[in-house]
């Protein structure tokens, strides 16, 4: 049994947002959504998971503090203690306001860094990397819809075409 | 010293051929290539690597970062044959004794590896030029070879020549005459005796460059000898000098001992100590009580206070000098800088009213450290021109330079036949001369040396002769058929035990002295009256003396501690008098100082173009001008510096302005206090009222009430209970700005010569160096009573007053325990240590110079260029010769590292290196740095705050010591003790 | 769909379609540079390659070369380390702050500002490394194990602090322009036909990390770029506060000040938006950008400059009373010093172009003039230039001692490494607008709708 | 193969930020009562390059020679027996002739206690000469370099390859598909082993991981001389002189114990022998003739040459301590009471002086003793570090430390006081 795939072209994201909702009403399942720029609330109507990209963050920013603390600790305390002006070198909480800086930036360096690679890798986004949009002009000013349908097509270009999309094209797999 | 400190007599290693032959073989090479950097030239082993002048740090790290991988070739070359006292990386010291003619003293000679590295004192005390003088035995401008009329030759030949016209001469019946200093060697004396005897008619004329004729002339009037007194400062309780720098270079006897010892405060009482002078010298700084006059006034003074002694009355100005000396005859001493017979009688009859002599003033023991003679050189002069003389033997002098009338000295020269100059330097008056022999230096010369009554020292060699030079003594033993003047010197003391004297580098000896009473001389008596218009005097500067010692590239960069500027002479002129004519000194936009210039004519000689300096303290219508400078034939980091006053002499000048700017050196350009506690200061009264007046702590007010500075902390103190914990204590009340510490500081730290234009820069590299303030007219008191703005104090404060009261305090890293530069340096370069120094790793170091910043005393040097080996800097850094005088065991620093004062990290490592080999506790007296063994009057003390048993210890705990910036809370290591005046 | 206050101006003028946009922002990219372009650009390159042989110098003789002495260890170099670094203050400040506060201006500014950041930081970045005394070991300033036992850095320092922060700063900056860039370069790549330009069409799609812009992919973008603009916002304030530290943790009267750190952070922004203004107007015109960078914009931009300003100001005033309300001679007479002293001159100068200039903002007339904004905003540079210079020198030439004091005039070679450094900038900022989208085209185009012209005239 | 590349290099790396300095604190051991003067021991050090006892060799057998002359002429004649036959004792006088006029070279630095101990050894000498044992253990080679290994499983690897593709190859032919060569399948092999990303980025990972290591010790090896040795002007062994007749280091290295360099002997030092061993055990008259070559020595006379031009033997320095460090030996040998062995390794047991390896000296006895493990390479700064931090100063020995530093014993009751405690780690004691 063949399997089709639409691209539903839209001009407009107003007009694209309802057709998402209409379609999805009718239990179509839309594949995936390309646009030139990020619409807002296209996530909540195409039922996207909320993403974890800021626990991560917290995350990766709790280990750079930490590993910031022990180099500094291990430094400064342990392996090398030196009479710097007079300044404690005894224990790291006598020494700490010094580090303070230091420890910030490690947080920062670290949360931000490593949250974007994951970003990165998550959206398999590397240099070189191909684009599989199915229409280079969703770059521009046009929105495509990408809908795997089985069997018969017309009821589903129906709708789209009722939702208002400028284009449809189809491609059997 | 140290348990290495071994006291050698002889020549052995030196004669002994294989180190003689590897100094001139592998010492000197000519240019360094590149590969060559590492590889260790040295004669000796690998002990010599850190003292090897061809490598340095910064290539040392280059090649770590770059080569990485393969290590460089690396030559070791022991020697042949070993010295036997000679272990390679031990020092051993050998006591000597200074003299050049102008300069006197009983020295300690630091050798490594058989080369002399350092001067220490022995017995007396040392001044800077004294301590520099190491360094003119490297000096590569000397005299390397015998010369005929400037060609090159051999001893052989020059020998032979001179002997067949000398005897030729006395066939003849010609007269020899022979110019030397003052000879204070007795055998040198019997020397010339034995000349004058083999040639027959020789006369042998002495001469000083600064004369002292008058009052060895004037002593010859009053007590039928022709000798000086000896001076007992520390018996006087009122001093009064008429313009005699007896503290700096009034007849190069060292008197700072005894003066500081009679002004202890401790001792509730100093001595009154009055200055009557137009110049600023170093001694009327120090004085209690200065009063400025013209120098034609002197005599007229002289004569006023001679006269009130006898119910008269005095001057206004003297009226209360007069009075402290009639309540304290026996008691006194004056002194006066004049070279006038006539003077000199008027003072020795006041000293002898006042009772002064066999008290404070001795007779009965003279010294013979000056016995120059004006007449007898006169004498020569007119004979010389008048063709009587046939031949003319100079040793140790240049009148071409320092003879007023230099041209009658010179046209007199072409009219002698035979003329001959043994002399270390070719210089003005040798290169007129047909032969010039080259002298030793005294550091390569056997010698003695008869000081004062009674006591003898000896010279002797501590390397061999670097050039073909031949000393004095051997040369005319030589022209009289003789030789070996070692053993002739050793023949002439029979009586004593040789060695053992020669270990101790002085002996005592009973010695005939004239029981001597004033004769009835007619006190020549003087009306006050002062000359019209501007009058010029020379003067010496501590750092030049007679200008011998002018190609010392050390001395050169020696800050005179009035002025603070180097490299140049220069006309003092008191700020009101250069107002009159015109003349401004101003700061240039980098705040280099730029004088203008003026044209000098005194006793119808005119020197050009003479830059004048603003001096506070300088007498209305008076200048003066250092001697020393203006050499043309010095060398080359010695000629062509100043202008040569000498020849203008003392007396009244014209003076025109010629305008255009001269840039000076100075590195200090700010001359007040403006206000700050700096030097702490109080009078003796209020001392002995209260000893803590003038030392107010800094309190901080607290939650639990006021603490002085040094209690509020945010932490708590690191330990330095355990171990050493060295500390120093400078008095200023002692310090009396001689500047001998800064040289041998130069000496013992390989510290950079970095020559005018950089000085200009304030990039001077001294790790120690003596600030001097003068007092302004405006104070905070006065600009409260008289409600003046901030803005107006500040502003007038800026200026010094034209009669200002004068404080020295030496300035070295403070080595602070809560150092602010420790905390800043990004890469741990300097750190303290647990005995108390603020350590700097020059190696780690990556010149972001923060540090350099954040020191509230500004003690931390950049090497803003390579100073050493850098034809850009072409000083002893750039000389093979020069090279060999740098301390093997301080790292030469390379560009682009901050340095600074060590404490002298190395000394004190060593002493304890020593203690631990011998498994005994560090001795106190062993515990020095290069400055406090330096300094003549004790008034740097080092040691061991941990050791309850030594000085250092108690002086902290003195009501004088203060710490300096306190309220910042530095805790530094470095203490300093009030400065306490006798205003009473 | 956003709504916006129709009393508000539009921010994008000339009726613009999302068509339009995209055509507007890759012109540059796929046209022929303009002569103004290529006049500016010899100019920059000419400075440029002047400084590079100063440096060279400088590095082949030593530190000497400069004007510096044995009391000012710290001239020039350092006043243009802090200068740069505060240039690359207002970058960062418009792409994070503004997002946070979701102001929707900044979009047509942001991705140029931090362009500026970045090049204005390398500048920066340059100085700490050049006035080492020995650079060639400028890897000691890095915690590196080594042979040496190992020999560690002291953490104690504020210079090792600026190391990381700086580093950090720098890197950050980077990451986070260039996560906006990569949907920016997918546009240029579906635009570049493969047969005319195939290079740049390689060149771009490399660069475009293969985005396609599916609806994940943006909720990611979004949640991410606000992240980043939340972690940048402390890092701003960091840097420039650490950068102050230099001073403040330090004993010299006239830089131990508490007040640093927000003076600095603030005087930053200042001079930050002054440098944006200058090379946006400048640039609008070079690459015909007038419709996207409006006068709405620069107005935005100079009520900010009058407010930081202001405040500028106002620390200057406490600044003076703290030093005399301390009643610490050597503080006073630092700050006395300062206004009366050798270097009077310079601190009129940075009296006028900062604390005066700004409050001409206050006349409408002014603040919404291109050519006043442009004069102006070169002033406040130059004025920003002459506090950092104020602070680090004349506080220096008269500290404690007076023995030490002395003056710094600088060298030919110091004048050289500063024009080298802004002949490197402007070498850099023209290249970039040649090649990069230089507005973020997919923000603008998510609110031309409600901040389009055409569109709020519709309503 | 990878993983053992990457495991030291992954350490290392996470050494950055984990590193807790693992140092060993073993027992204090108790250190050794302080040595009375031992005959055996001055004797060895001072005498064996001369005299052997029960045969004649340079010097005179000495057996019952304390028999032959009083324990007062012994003494005169061991401080200075030039002094003494100056002094025209007969007896002295005869055996200088004797011995054709070479003179003994004189002891002013041993005590009267030393000689006493000496002879009262002399009374009484050993049955026969007692070699010192020689340290064991230390120098084994460790196998094949690392790299070697690396290249051999390579080339197992590559020889792998090649054969699976020809079995390939041979199973296709039997199938009748068309073969390809081995280069192809690498090349299609590879490209479909990158087209997939995640390889591409492991890749990636694993070539930079691969240049941060090299960069790292690259990085570690600055400066690093570990077994540099040089070839010398003259093949002189150590092994013979130290080894086998056991002369002690500091007959010829004398100043080691006086001062901060250890010496190179001068070439009299060597004369004090060589004067009558004119030849070699390996390599004959050819490498002693240098010295003589350079002091002017004629081996047949056994004179030395009138007027002759001396000229120093240039040896290649081995132990090259940077300019910027201060280092004393006197220090170390005579304060510390370290054995030379410590730091150069066995020199008795090798020819040419070199850099002894860290390996090596972890495995010298009294290192152990002393509990000191080196983990920087030698002579690298990291290298005294270590043993600062780890050796103990032996407080109780000396009247410097008891008096100067009593006060640490209380600071740090209980626990070893190392060098490190008194300041040994701070800049300034070696940089100045």
């Amino acid at each position: 049994m063949s399997k089709n795939t639409l691209y539903g072209i839209f001009d407009c994201e107003q007009v694209l947002l309802a057709s998402v909702k209409e379609i999805r009403a009718n239990n179509i399942e839309i594949k995936e959504v390309y646009s030139p720029f990020p619409i807002h609330g296209l996530d909540k109507v195409l039922g996207l998971k909320e993403t974890r990209m800021a626990i991560t963050a917290f995350i990766y920013g709790c280990i750079g503090l930490s590993l910031g603390a022990l180099m500094i600790y291990n430094i400064m305390i342990v392996d090398w203690p030196q009479n710097i002006g007079g300044k404690p070198n005894w224990t790291f909480y006598h020494n700490m306001p010094a580090f303070v800086p230091i420890l910030f930036e490690c947080t920062v360096l670290f949360a931000a860094h490593l949250m974007s690679i994951t970003y990165l890798i998550r959206c398999g986004l590397f240099p070189g990397g191909e684009s599989d949009s199915p229409d280079p002009r969703t770059t521009d000013d046009k929105f495509l819809m990408e809908i795997v349908v089985e069997g018969d097509v017309t009821a589903v270009k129906e709708i789209l075409t009722k939702t208002g999309a400028t284009e449809i094209n189809e491609k059997d797999v | 010293m140290t348990k290495a400190k071994k006291y050698w007599k002889g020549l052995a290693e030196l004669n002994d051929n294989p180190l003689v032959e590897k100094l001139k073989q592998n010492e000197f090479v000519e240019e360094i290539p590149v590969d060559k950097f590492l590889g260790d030239k040295e004669l000796s082993s690998t002990s010599t690597s850190r003292r090897d002048f061809l490598k340095f740090l910064g290539f040392s790290t280059a090649a770590a970062t770059l080569a990485a991988c393969e290590t460089p070739i690396n030559k070791v070359i022991p020697y042949v044959i070993k010295p036997e006292e000679i272990t390679p990386g031990i020092a051993n010291y050998y006591a000597t004794t200074m003299y050049d003619g102008h300069d006197y003293a009983s020295v300690l000679v630091k050798t490594r590896e058989g080369r002399p590295i350092k001067i220490d004192s022995n017995k007396s005390a040392t001044n800077a030029r004294i301590q520099a003088s190491v360094l003119s035995l490297y000096d590569s401008g000397r005299l390397k070879n015998p010369m005929k009329v400037g060609v090159d030759t051999d001893w052989n030949t020059a020998d032979a020549e001179i002997i067949t016209k000398l005897n030729k001469i006395q066939n003849n019946g010609g007269t020899i005459a022979i110019l030397s200093s003052t000879i204070v060697s007795p055998s040198t004396k019997q020397l010339i005796a034995d000349f004058s005897a083999a040639y027959g008619n020789v006369k042998h004329i002495q001469m000083d460059a600064v004369s002292y004729s008058g009052i060895l002339d004037a002593n010859e009037a009053s007590f039928g000898v022709r000798v000086l007194p000896t001076y007992n400062f520390d018996k006087a309780e009122v001093i009064v000098s008429f313009g005699a720098d007896f503290l700096g270079n009034w007849l190069n006897a060292d008197y700072a001992k005894q003066y500081v010892a009679a002004r202890n405060p401790k001792n509730g009482k100093m001595a009154k100590h009055y200055q009557v002078e137009s110049t600023l010298s170093l001694t009327g700084s120090n004085a209690d009580k200065r009063i400025q006059m013209k120098p034609s006034e002197q005599k007229g003074l002289l004569s006023n206070l001679f006269s009130a002694l006898n119910g008269g009355t005095a001057d206004s100005r003297i009226a209360k000098l007069t009075n402290d000396l009639k309540n304290n005859t026996g008691k006194s001493i004056i002194v006066c800088n004049s070279n006038d017979t006539e003077v000199q009688t008027l003072v020795n009859s006041i000293n002898n009213k006042l009772g002064n002599y066999e008290n404070t003033i001795s007779l009965s023991n003279p010294s013979y450290l000056k016995q120059g003679n004006d007449v007898d050189v006169a004498t020569l002069i007119e004979e010389m021109n008048a063709g009587k003389i046939d031949a003319l033997i100079t040793y140790n002098v240049n009148p071409s330079y320092t003879l007023q009338n230099a041209e009658a000295y010179n046209s007199g020269l072409a009219k002698v036949g035979l003329t001959i100059a043994t002399s270390l330097y070719n210089d003005e008056s040798a290169q007129k001369m047909m032969y010039a022999c080259p002298d030793n230096h005294y550091l390569e010369s056997w010698g003695d040396a008869n000081p004062s009554n009674g006591i003898y020292t000896l010279m002797q060699p501590t390397i061999a002769p670097l050039f073909k030079g031949r000393q004095f003594q051997e040369s005319i033993m030589n022209w009289i058929g003789k030789s070996d003047y070692h053993v002739y010197l050793q023949n002439f003391y029979t009586d004593i035990d040789w060695n053992q004297s020669l270990h101790d580098g002085y002996f005592t000896k009973n010695q005939f002295a004239a029981n001597v009473t004033l004769f009835e001389v007619n006190v020549p008596s003087f009306d006050l009256s002062k000359s019209e218009g501007v009058e010029f005097e020379m003067y010496e500067k501590i750092s030049m003396g007679d200008g011998t010692q002018a190609n010392n590239p050390w001395l050169q960069e020696l800050p005179d501690p009035l002025s603070r500027a180097c490299w140049d002479n220069y006309l003092t002129m008191s700020a009101a008098t250069a107002a009159d004519l015109g003349i401004t000194n101003e700061n240039v936009s980098n705040g280099a100082l730029n004088g203008n210039m003026v044209n000098i004519t005194v006793n119808a000689k005119t020197l050009k173009n003479v830059p004048v300096m603003i001096q506070p303290g300088q007498a209305n219508d008076t200048v003066a001008l250092a001697v020393g400078y203006g050499r043309t034939a010095a060398g080359k980091c010695g000629d062509g510096i100043g202008f040569n006053a000498f020849s203008l002499g003392n007396g009244n000048a014209k003076i025109e302005v010629v305008g255009g700017e001269y840039e000076f050196a100075a590195t200090q350009l700010h001359h007040t206090m403006m206000g700050r506690e700096i030097v702490k200061e109080t009078t003796l009264e209020d001392f002995i009222k209260n000893p803590y007046s003038g030392n107010k702590q800094v309190t901080y007010a607290t939650h639990n009430g006021e603490k002085p500075a040094d209690q509020v902390t945010l932490w708590d103190e690191h330990d330095h209970s355990t171990g050493h914990f060295w500390n120093m204590s400078i008095d200023l009340t002692s310090c009396i700005g001689c500047s001998a510490c800064v040289v041998s500081c130069h000496a013992e730290n390989n510290v950079p010569v970095v020559g005018k234009e950089e000085v200009r820069k304030s990039r001077d590299m001294h790790w120690l160096r003596i600030d001097r303030y003068f007092s302004s007219d405006m104070t905070k008191e006065l600009s409260k009573k008289e409600k003046t703005s901030a803005f107006d104090m500040y502003e007038k404060m800026e200026d010094p007053s034209g009669d200002p009261e004068v404080v020295f305090q030496p300035v070295m890293c403070q080595h602070c325990n809560h150092a602010p530069c420790e905390t800043v340096c990004p890469v741990a370069a300097t750190s303290h240590g647990s005995e108390g120094q603020n350590h700097m790793a020059y190696n780690r170091c990556v010149g972001t110079r923060y540090c350099a910043n954040n020191c509230p005393y500004k003690v931390r040097r950049f090497n803003w260029f390579q100073y050493s080996d850098n034809d850009k800097f072409d000083f002893n850094m750039n000389d093979d010769y020069g090279k060999m005088v740098l301390n093997p065991d301080v790292v030469v620093r390379s560009r682009g590292v901050i340095e600074k004062c060590s404490m002298c990290i190395q000394k004190i490592q060593e002493i304890k290196l020593d203690a631990k080999n011998a498994g005994k506790r560090v001795r106190d007296e062993d515990a020095q740095t290069a400055c406090s063994s330096a300094c003549p009057t004790n008034a740097i003390v080092f040691g061991d705050v941990n050791d309850e048993t030594h000085e250092v210890q108690s002086l902290k705990k003195e009501e004088r010591a203060y710490t300096l910036l306190e309220h910042l809370n530095t805790a530094p290591s470095v203490f300093y003790q009030t400065k306490i005046r006798n205003k009473a | 769909m956003q709504k916006e206050a129709d009393i508000r101006d539009p921010l994008i003028l000339g009726n613009k379609t999302y068509h339009d946009i995209t055509k507007d922002i890759s012109r540059p990219v796929e046209g022929k540079a303009n002569k103004y372009w290529w006049i500016l650009f010899s100019l920059s390159l000419v400075l440029f390659i002047w400084g590079i042989l100063c440096m060279a110098y400088t590095i082949g003789t030593g530190i000497g070369a400069w004007g510096l002495n044995k009391t000012v260890n710290w001239a020039w170099d350092i006043t243009n380390f802090v200068w740069w670094i505060g240039i690359g203050h207002a970058g960062t400040l418009i792409s994070a702050v503004l997002l946070l506060f979701r102001q929707k201006w900044r979009m047509s500014i942001n991705r140029s500002a931090e362009a500026m950041t970045i090049f204005g930081v390398a500048q920066a970045a340059l100085f700490p490394l050049i006035h080492m005394g020995r650079p060639w070991l400028a890897y000691y300033v890095f915690p590196i194990p080594n042979q040496f036992g190992s020999l560690w850095v002291n953490f104690n320092s504020p210079l090792l602090w600026d190391v990381f922060a700086i580093s950090t700063y720098f890197s950050v900056s980077v990451v986070f322009w260039y996560i906006g860039l990569i949907p920016d370069f997918a546009m240029i790549r579906d635009r570049m036909s493969a047969t005319i330009s195939p290079m740049k069409k390689k060149l771009y799609s490399f660069l475009s990390f293969g985005w396609s812009g599916k609806a994940k992919h943006w909720q990611r973008f979004e949640e991410v770029s606000l992240v980043l603009a939340g972690l940048a916002t402390p890092l701003v304030f960091s840097v420039h506060s650490i950068v102050s530290m230099d001073f403040a943790t330090s004993i010299v009267p006239g830089w131990h000040t508490t007040i640093f750190p927000p003076y600095f952070v603030l005087g930053a922004l200042f001079s930050g938006f002054a440098m944006v203004e200058t090379l946006l107007i400048i640039m609008r015109k070079v690459v015909s950008l007038e419709s996207y960078i409006t006068i709405k914009h620069i107005e935005y931009m100079n009520v900010i400059i009058l407010l930081t300003g202001s405040l500028v100001g106002t620390a200057y005033i406490t600044e003076l009373f703290m030093s005399w309300y301390s009643g610490v001679e050597f503080e006073q007479y630092a700050f006395l010093n300062r206004a009366t002293g050798p270097y009077w001159w310079a601190y009129a100068i940075m009296m006028t172009c900062n604390v005066l200039t700004p409050q001409l903002y206050w006349i409408t007339k002014i603040r919404t003039s291109f050519v006043a904004t442009f004069i102006l905003s070169i002033f406040i540079n130059i004025g920003m230039w002459f506090e950092r210079f104020v602070i680090i020198v004349t506080s220096l030439h008269r500290d404690y001692l007076p023995s030490a004091w002395t003056m710094f005039s600088p060298s030919f070679v110091d004048i050289g490494i500063f024009l080298g450094t802004i002949g490197f900038f402007f070498t850099l900022f023209l290249l970039y607008s040649r090649t990069f989208p230089v507005i973020a085209q997919a923000e603008l185009k998510s609110i031309l709708k409600s901040s389009g012209s055409e569109y709020k005239n519709k309503k | 193969m990878i993983r053992i590349n990457n495991f030291k290099s992954c350490i290392l790396l996470i050494a950055v930020l984990f590193t807790f300095s693992f140092q060993v604190f073993a027992q204090p051991d108790s250190a050794q009562a302080f040595a009375q003067p031992d005959g055996a021991e001055i004797f060895k050090a001072n005498c064996t390059s001369c005299h052997i006892i029960g045969k004649r060799s340079i010097g005179p057998d000495l057996t019952g020679v304390t028999k032959k002359r009083t324990a007062d002429w012994l003494k005169k004649w061991i401080k200075s027996s030039s002094d003494f036959i100056a002094s025209g004792d007969a007896d002295a006088i005869a055996i200088f002739e004797e011995y054709n006029k070479s003179v003994m070279n004189s002891f002013y630095h041993l005590s009267d206690e030393d000689m006493e101990a000496l002879l009262v050894y002399l009374e009484n000498p050993p049955v026969e000469e007692v070699k010192v044992a020689a340290v064991t253990g230390a120098t084994k080679d460790e196998g094949m370099q690392s790299s070697t290994k690396m290249m051999l499983v390579a080339l197992v690897l590559l020889t792998l390859v090649f054969l699976l593709t020809s079995i390939k190859n041979s199973l296709k032919e039997s199938l009748g598909q068309e073969t390809e060569t081995v280069s192809q399948t690498v090349i299609t092999q590879t490209k479909t082993f990158l087209a997939n990303n995640i390889n591409k980025l492991f890749v990636g990972l694993f070539v930079m991981i691969v240049v941060l290591k090299f960069v790292f010790d690259t990085l570690m090896g600055i400066g690093v001389t570990t077994s540099y040795q040089p070839e010398q002007p003259i093949a002189f062994s150590h092994k013979i002189h130290a080894g086998d007749n056991s002369i002690d280091c500091n007959y010829c290295h004398s100043s080691a114990r006086s001062s901060k360099t250890s010496g190179i002997p001068s070439a009299n030092v060597c004369m004090n022998c060589h004067a009558n061993i004119t030849s070699g055990t390996t390599t004959g008259t050819t490498e002693i003739q240098k010295i003589y070559d350079a002091i002017g020595y004629d081996p047949d006379t056994r004179t030395y040459i009138e007027g002759y031009v001396q000229k120093p033997i240039e040896w290649i320095k081995v132990h090259n301590l940077p300019d910027l460090a201060y280092f004393n030996h006197s220090q170390h040998v005579t304060v510390g009471g370290l054995e030379c062995q410590q730091c150069h390794g066995n020199m008795e047991e090798k020819t040419v002086g070199q850099v002894a390896t860290m390996q090596e000296l972890n495995n010298i006895s009294s290192n152990k003793k002393d509990s000191i493990e080196f983990d920087h390479a030698t002579l690298t700064m990291g290298f005294c570090i270590d043993c600062h931090r780890q050796s103990e100063v032996k407080m109780d020995e000396n009247d410097y430390y008891t008096s100067m530093h009593q006060k640490m014993k209380v600071k740090y009751a209980g626990q070893k006081i190392t060098v490190e405690k008194m300041g040994g780690l701070e800049c300034g004691k070696c940089h100045y």
